[in-house]
């Protein structure tokens, strides 16, 4: 009960986050309520047992992926975003369809995967099994995204270094 | 006891909300954020999956998604940066130089 | 233990929690005042009570009842907000963190720590990760020129040494072998040759706590790296317009922060509560708190001794610093001691 | 027991040579070039040689697999070696005869451009001849079968700039598709019916076969589609058309390849499948057919030829003509004999010719010649004993040989050897009329040559008649002494010899089904044989003997004589000059209606009305539709995301759909 409340508040707080991200015309509004949003989400995976999933989830999506865009949107000052006919248009006809979608997509769900269930605190996911798994069974995915990352670091560097400029002092985190 | 489908509606409630903050949103930061929100969508499904199944491979992925995201984010906003730079303007519909 | 045992227990940890906290956020600020003062030749506060021990009372009182001003052209949602993000962040952190070892009063069994988490570490990571947002909103918000360069300088040297600081216990984690915070100091029990204790700083981690101390510094926007708030070119940089009981939270939040991190820095580099213990059983309970609080304070110390000491960096220096000397020494560290403990075990 | 021969090392020496020179030599100096190519040639020989020593310890036949190279079902082909008395012989033939025109090459081509391509393809041409020697299976053996084609044809068209050669290279090339395109099919046969191409398995399993009587056959359709293999790449009748052109080649080219060694590799292959056509008395015959025909027919035409590597050209084709007479009677030995005979005095003559040329400053004529014995004393000389050796005079080797072969052929038919001993003859005339015209009388050529001298495309930088150097005429040497002795090794009974090549190579050869002279030979009709046999040498010789005085009587003695009986047999005369017109009959027949073919059924029907309709029709229809829909691309981003998402939510909506079913 506890589990479906905790559940319920959180996811509640998703939606609105979400809803928010789109209703918002201030990107910085957008992303303190993305931030909401992976909180939220965080706690959810609590209850779904991952807590080192969960932190992860602070730390870097929250901690870090966020910061930068907070950081980009002070920088380039982002002002407001202006509305024009079009995107009333969109809010129009597509509200509505994204909400049946949604409501459809839910419907098929329901019907398909009722009998299924998770409990609370079913499946810890304890850091040294995840440690085995990520550096023994997927080592080489690990490797590979490492040199990923290696790479956008290093395109993140050339793209916003300025040309003509000698004294960049700007990093990306 | 939450029912796993519970939390694949909340999944696909957040995929969904992303895909139209990216088909509505004019910001070009903030459409990077919905890009943002559908990955979260998905760590979600997987993190639910993962416990439904058992196993830690589904979070397994979610840790390569934000490894992936995290690398997209850096060179993302470093191109919007420069767009920026040379634009002056984060308006995607004013960005259309790729037009016929 | 019921679940209503558990509740009243939490929440009177909860309080005392706080209620320590703050009046350690209040002792050190006339901590470093007076030791400050007296590194330069002056007296510090002495008028407040007897040795100016009363002078955080005062200062309290002041800032409570000043007058609020908000700026014009502030975007006012986040301007009130950021400093409640900064000094909730600041404090929810010390909810992990055990200040002891296990005590029993009368029936009750209990850790000194309000929860113990076993990814305990990461989550005092995370939640520092999150205090950058007060900073940031506080610079952004304020539609101020200096506040929006100290917002930035802090967001960028934060998300920067946030790195070297997470490698920088990596190579502890390894030795220790879990993320909870009292397993890492169980795991520093005991001495080796005799007479050498167990500490992390003693076994090779030397290079880590050094890195750690540095990083921490940054994180914390202490001298000398308080760039974000650098009087001489940014007024005080992120809090510039910001005055009264709203000031005082960032005051708040910094002291906080660097409590939190000397409390860190004990537990994962200094052995905790470990220590010479004597005495009747209840003296035995007793002592290991004082020997963690007396390697807090010693932290604390040093901080402030630096503070009276160093110069402040230049901000490229900063950046060249934490990118290009303290990065790659963590991530070095981290081999040679993965290394060590492989070729042991 | 058996050592351990390494005979894969033979063949890849010469390989490493020409990967040196070909990838690398175009930096390296002249001296170093010759050095690789040399060197690994005669490492090569040497190999050669020290599996000679060896050989008399080894259990015959000997073979070694490299390693497995085809395996599909129950057929497996490797690589594998194989060696035995006939392998051994044409190892140190190639590799011997080989090493020493690659000692004359360096002399002859030193002035010419491509000095280091000239000898990568010479070496790669090594590699290929030693593998087709060598070979242990069909399937290797016609590696090396194509691939010296492939040299061949890079070596003929060394001058690729001058159109004849390049033609001339490229008519070789085809020509011999032809003959491959038989071998091919023979070697499918024997893969549907034995499942195997290896020589042992095959061999062991026709052996107990019984002789097909009758003109049709298994063996005898094998037998003779690898006889057109054999026709293309020893240029027999109808194929041979391809070696006169040869000639456009490098001189000592056309020793190696078109004399001593790649055109005798159908002599070899014929003789390697003796056990097959051994039981195929009807392909056998044919062989001998052609041979004996091919023997006249080229020693005609050899008459009339002015070029003097043109009338050597012909010469080989009709004394390859010879070995396929003595195949196609059954005596393997004695072709084999002539085969190694005539690749000491026929590379011999193209040397010497060679050196000639050379002298001449690349005057080919021989009617601008004469009168050169005293000016190169030694070319003289050399070339006389190859001259007497192929005219079939005793003692020298080619009379040996071809006494064998036209003994043999007589036990076969009388009307083998009649036409055998008139082209005896017909050699023995034209090559003394090649000797006298070239050597005697009196120099012709004077202000021609000075012509030449200057204009001619590989005109040597020093002038005047001169003898070529010695690292040219230590090769003619030992090969004038091989022409002169080397026939010593088959003396036959009849001359009280005891035939010691024949009985060194029997072993290969006894398996043989019906041997005749075998049985014949034993007993008491040995005596009369004998006296026989004597009576038909005389015969031979008097042949070789009446070439020479007709020879000299006509273009020494009587320089007009030839003009006026030229004059009295007019037509025939024409013909034979024009080479019968075969060139003529075969661009009618054959390669006009090919090209024809190719231009107006393949080229514009096919290629540009079918091939290139439907591409460029494709096109235009993409185009097209791109010109009605390229004004979807807004160059906005969120329509393409609408796409996309439109896209991404039909899928989506179907997998519902599918799961919903």
């Amino acid at each position: 009960m506890l589990h479906l409340i905790l559940f319920l508040v959180f996811g509640a707080i998703c939606v609105a986050g979400a809803v928010n991200l789109l209703v918002q015309t201030h990107p910085i509004n957008s992303a303190l309520s993305l931030i909401a949003v992976m909180g939220s989400l965080a706690v959810e995976y609590l209850l779904l047992g991952a807590e080192f999933v969960a932190v992860v989830q602070v730390i870097i999506y929250a901690g870090a992926i966020m910061v930068l865009f907070v950081f980009v949107i002070m920088l380039l000052n982002a002002g407001i975003e202006e509305r024009t006919k079009g995107s009333r248009v969109a809010l129009l006809v597509g509200v509505p369809g994204v909400v049946l979608g949604s409501l459809l997509g839910a419907w098929v769900l329901l019907q398909h995967s009722g009998a299924s269930s998770v409990s609370l605190g079913a499946m810890p996911g304890p850091p040294k099994e995840i440690a085995q798994l990520l550096f023994h069974d997927f080592l080489l995915p690990f490797e590979v995204t490492s040199i990923l990352v290696l790479i956008a670091i290093m395109g993140a560097v050339v793209l916003a270094a300025r040309p003509e400029s000698v004294h960049v002092t700007k990093k990306e985190g | 006891m939450v029912p796993l489908s519970y939390y694949l509606i909340l999944s696909g409630i957040l995929f969904t909300c992303g895909v139209t903050g990216f088909l509505i949103k004019r910001n070009i930061i903030t459409i990077f954020m919905s890009i943002e929100l559908m990955l979260n969508g998905v760590n979600l499904s997987f993190v639910a999956f993962a416990a439904q199944w058992h196993t830690l491979s589904g979070q397994i992925f979610v840790f390569f998604v934000m490894v992936v995201a995290a690398a997209e984010a850096a060179v993302g906003l470093a191109i919007i940066i420069a767009v920026f730079r040379t634009s002056e303007t984060l308006n995607v519909d004013h960005i259309n130089l790729l037009k016929l | 233990m019921d679940l209503e045992t558990f509740v009243i227990i939490s929440v009177i940890k909860i309080v005392a929690g706080v209620i320590i906290l703050l009046t350690a956020v209040a002792y050190s600020v006339w901590l470093e005042r007076k030791v400050v003062g007296h590194i330069q030749n002056r007296w510090g506060p002495t008028r407040v009570g007897p040795f100016g021990l009363l002078q955080p009372m005062a200062d309290g009182i002041k800032f409570l009842f000043k007058e609020d001003l908000t700026p014009p052209h502030v975007y006012k949602p986040l301007y009130i907000a950021a400093p409640m993000i900064a000094v909730i962040f600041a404090l929810t952190s010390i909810s992990v963190i055990p200040i002891g070892n296990w005590i029993t009063i009368g029936p009750i069994h209990t850790p000194l720590q309000i929860t113990d988490v076993n990814v305990g570490l990461l989550v005092v990571l995370g939640i520092t990760s999150l205090g950058v947002y007060g900073v940031a909103l506080a610079g952004w918000s304020s539609n101020s020129k200096y506040s929006l360069l100290g917002g930035l300088r802090a967001s960028a040297q934060m998300v920067s040494y946030e790195v070297s600081l997470g490698l920088s216990l990596i190579g502890v984690l390894i030795m220790a072998g879990s993320f909870s915070l009292r397993d890492i100091v169980d795991a520093q029990g005991g001495t080796f040759l005799g007479f050498i204790p167990r500490w992390n700083i003693f076994q090779g981690q030397f290079i880590a706590f050094f890195i750690y101390l540095i990083a921490a510094y940054a994180e914390t926007n202490r001298i000398p790296f308080d760039l974000p708030e650098a009087e001489t070119e940014l007024v005080a940089g992120y809090h510039t317009e910001y005055s009264a009981m709203k000031f005082a939270m960032f005051f708040m939040a910094e002291y906080a922060n660097m409590i939190t991190v000397a409390c860190l820095a004990s537990l994962l580099f200094l052995g905790g509560w470990h220590g010479w213990l004597f005495g009747p059983a209840w003296l035995q309970e007793i002592l290991p708190v004082f020997w963690f609080l007396l390697r807090v304070f010693v932290f604390l110390f040093i901080y402030i001794w630096v503070r009276g000491t160093l110069p402040r960096f230049r901000y490229d220096q900063l950046m060249a610093f934490g990118w290009k000397f303290l990065l790659p020494l963590a991530i070095a560290n981290i081999i040679v001691t993965a290394l060590i403990v492989a070729l042991r075990s | 027991m058996t050592p351990d021969l390494h005979l894969w090392i033979v063949p890849v020496l010469p390989l490493i040579g020409a990967a040196i020179n070909g990838l690398l030599g175009r930096r390296f100096s002249r001296q170093a070039v010759a050095g690789v190519a040399l060197g690994f040639c005669g490492a090569a020989f040497a190999m050669a040689l020290g599996v000679a020593i060896q050989f008399s310890s080894l259990s015959l036949p000997y073979t070694e697999t490299l390693a497995h190279w085809i395996r599909a079902g129950s057929f497996q082909a490797d690589f594998a070696f194989y060696l035995d008395q006939l392998s051994l012989v044409m190892l140190l033939v190639v590799t011997g005869v080989g090493f020493l025109i690659h000692i004359y090459s360096v002399g002859y081509m030193w002035e010419e451009g491509g000095f280091y391509r000239f000898f990568s393809y010479l070496n790669l041409f090594m590699f290929f001849m030693l593998t087709l020697v060598l070979a242990g299976n069909y399937l290797l053996m016609f590696i090396g079968w194509e691939g010296v084609g492939l040299a061949s044809y890079l070596l003929i068209g060394f001058w690729f700039t001058k159109d004849s050669a390049a033609s001339a290279g490229k008519k070789a090339f085809i020509v011999n598709r032809i003959g491959d395109f038989g071998f091919l099919i023979a070697l499918f046969l024997l893969i549907k019916h034995f499942d195997s191409l290896d020589y042992g398995q095959i061999f062991a399993t026709v052996q107990h076969l019984s002789p097909e009587t009758g003109g049709s056959g298994l063996l005898t359709t094998i037998g003779l589609l690898l006889l057109v293999g054999a026709c293309g790449k020893s240029a027999q009748i109808p194929l041979y058309v391809w070696l006169p052109d040869a000639m456009e080649g490098p001189t000592p080219v056309s020793a190696l390849i078109h004399a001593a060694t790649m055109v005798t590799a159908g002599v070899y292959m014929v003789a390697r499948s003796h056990v097959i056509f051994e039981r195929a008395p009807m392909a056998l015959t044919v062989v001998a057919i052609i041979g004996t025909l091919t023997a006249l027919f080229a020693a005609t035409i050899g008459v009339c030829q002015t070029d003097i590597k043109k009338v050597l050209a012909y010469s080989t084709i009709s004394q390859l003509g010879y070995m396929f007479l003595g195949c196609g009677v059954g005596a393997f030995s004695a072709g084999i004999f002539h085969l190694m005979t005539h690749a000491f005095f026929k590379g011999l003559l193209f040397l010497a010719a060679g050196s000639v040329i050379h002298a001449l400053g690349g005057e080919q004529d021989m009617r601008n010649m004469g009168g050169l014995r005293h000016k190169i004393p030694w070319t003289f000389w050399t070339m006389t004993a190859a001259t007497f050796a192929i005219a079939g005079i005793p003692p020298f080797a080619g009379f040996f040989s071809k006494d064998e072969i036209l003994w043999q052929a007589y036990q076969a038919s009388w009307v083998y050897w009649l036409i055998g001993v008139f082209t005896a003859f017909l050699t023995s005339f034209y090559m003394f009329r090649l000797w006298f015209l070239t050597f005697f009388g009196e120099y012709r050529g004077a202000a021609a040559a000075h012509e030449d001298h200057s204009a001619a495309s590989h005109a040597h930088g020093h002038g005047g008649i001169h003898e070529s150097p010695k690292v040219m005429l230590v090769p003619l040497a030992i090969l004038a002494a091989l022409s002169i002795i080397g026939g010593w090794v088959g003396v036959p009974k009849a001359l009280g010899g005891d035939n010691r090549f024949e009985a060194f190579l029997s072993p290969v050869f006894q398996t043989r089904a019906n041997a005749p002279q075998e049985q014949s030979a034993e007993g008491a009709a040995a005596e009369t044989e004998r006296g026989t046999e004597l009576a038909f040498t005389g015969i031979s010789v008097a042949a070789g003997l009446a070439g020479l005085y007709l020879a000299w009587l006509l273009y020494l003695r009587r320089r007009q004589l030839p003009q006026k009986i030229a004059h009295v047999f007019g037509g025939f005369y024409q013909a034979v000059l024009h080479k019968y017109y075969v060139d003529e009959f075969y661009a009618i027949l054959l390669v006009k209606p090919l090209i024809d073919g190719s231009t107006k059924i393949l080229w514009h029907g096919i290629d540009q009305g079918v091939i290139d309709a439907t591409v460029d029709n494709s096109a235009d229809a993409a185009r097209g539709v791109s010109d009605s829909i390229r004004h979807m691309q807004s160059g906005n981003i969120r329509s393409y995301a609408s796409w996309v998402a439109a896209g991404a939510g039909a899928i989506i909506i179907y997998m519902i759909w599918i799961g919903a079913r």
